[in-house]
């Protein structure tokens, strides 16, 4: 995943949006992690994200709106996950962004382990992630 | 024909198993019993959620699995 | 400016943070607009962008602030502010992003007129950008 | 030398021009008086702030600018 050209391409095929917001999440090259690893189980996994990107396009007015998030091993530094709105306004654009990033972080059918001192550690969300999630419904 | 149990990130771990094959049909009892006793502990817990045939269950102690059915047990989501 | 090559380099120097939000507001390319022209103050501009910047610092986690606002007279489709804020947790990168383009929108010294039919009109903010502001104070 | 009064945003365009030199010292009532009634009008509106030196006044009114200071009328922002 390359999150500029995607940003790229989001703000070339909305050429009336007035901006763009984004959010990239990645992989911390420091504290200790060697490998992240995520998981996803196909049949619910992309569907959820289609249902999610629809619902974030009832909620605000978009013009646009991408989601990408990978699956596998990577490294430290690598991108894991993009969300981009394009808007008339900047608000709808920035508040789609916080809603999908917290509905991916821990309502998406995604799981996710760390290698530390070569040893894999599942992740479960934190108690934050569901804090914000709550704030939506 | 048989029905498909598909274990989830952690719930890998604890079966030492990706999938396990079992006889059809299965139900929540039925499933249970198949999945040993550490994974069926976690079953049982609210938090985690089961899917059959690409659907996730609102009940899953409702679980009506039939030939050549996946079953996929899902635990906690982290995403991100 | 080009945001794409202003948000690697923020993510470049920031490589222990695990995400970076943006925001970049541009010219619309449709709705009648020919061109946009922001003008500002330069004793007053840049002191009062290094002043939301320490402010926002101060209230957010940040590893990391990217703030350009361009001046001059702009065409449809170019990018006019860009925002950048990288964090150790998202909602502090999303949220400083929310901050300070509330800030840059409405209580920053830059004024804006736009090229209409051949004529220049100013824009006076929105009741909704100062309603925006209102929420971090 | 002189003070230099500085017209921003849509204030050039009812002052007609970028910058008026006037004799120093300057204070409110001579400001108000050095502008023009369309210019003077805005700046007895709340909104409209006046910076001397390079600091925007917390009271305007007490504006005392004095030989080489820029006075900049300084309307309703908009920026992004």
């Amino acid at each position: 995943m390359d999150p500029g050209a995607e940003l790229e391409a989001l703000t070339a095929a909305t050429p009336d949006a007035g901006g763009i917001a984004s959010f990239v999440g990645k992989v911390r090259a420091s504290g200790g992690v060697e490998a992240l690893e995520l998981s996803h189980y196909e049949p619910l996994t992309l569907p959820g994200m289609q249902e999610l990107a629809a619902q974030a396009e009832q909620r605000f007015a978009l013009m646009g709106l991408t989601m990408i998030h990978r699956i596998g091993t990577m490294g430290p530094g690598d991108p894991i996950v993009l969300v981009g709105a394009a808007a008339r306004h900047r608000r709808d654009a920035i508040l789609a962004v916080d809603f999908c990033m917290d509905h991916l972080k821990s309502a998406a059918w995604f799981w996710k382990r760390e290698k530390r001192g070569g040893e894999w550690h599942w992740i479960e969300p934190r108690i934050e992630d569901h804090a914000d999630l709550a704030r939506w419904s | 024909m048989a029905v498909t149990i598909l274990f989830l990130g952690p719930l890998r771990d604890l079966a030492g198993a990706e999938t396990l094959e079992v006889e059809a049909p299965l139900d929540w009892s039925g499933l249970l019993g198949s999945v040993g006793e550490e994974v069926a502990d976690q079953l049982q817990q609210e938090r985690v959620n089961v899917a059959c045939a690409g659907r996730v269950l609102a009940d899953k102690t409702a679980l009506k699995a039939k030939d050549g059915d996946e079953v996929a047990l899902l635990p906690p989501v982290s995403g991100g």
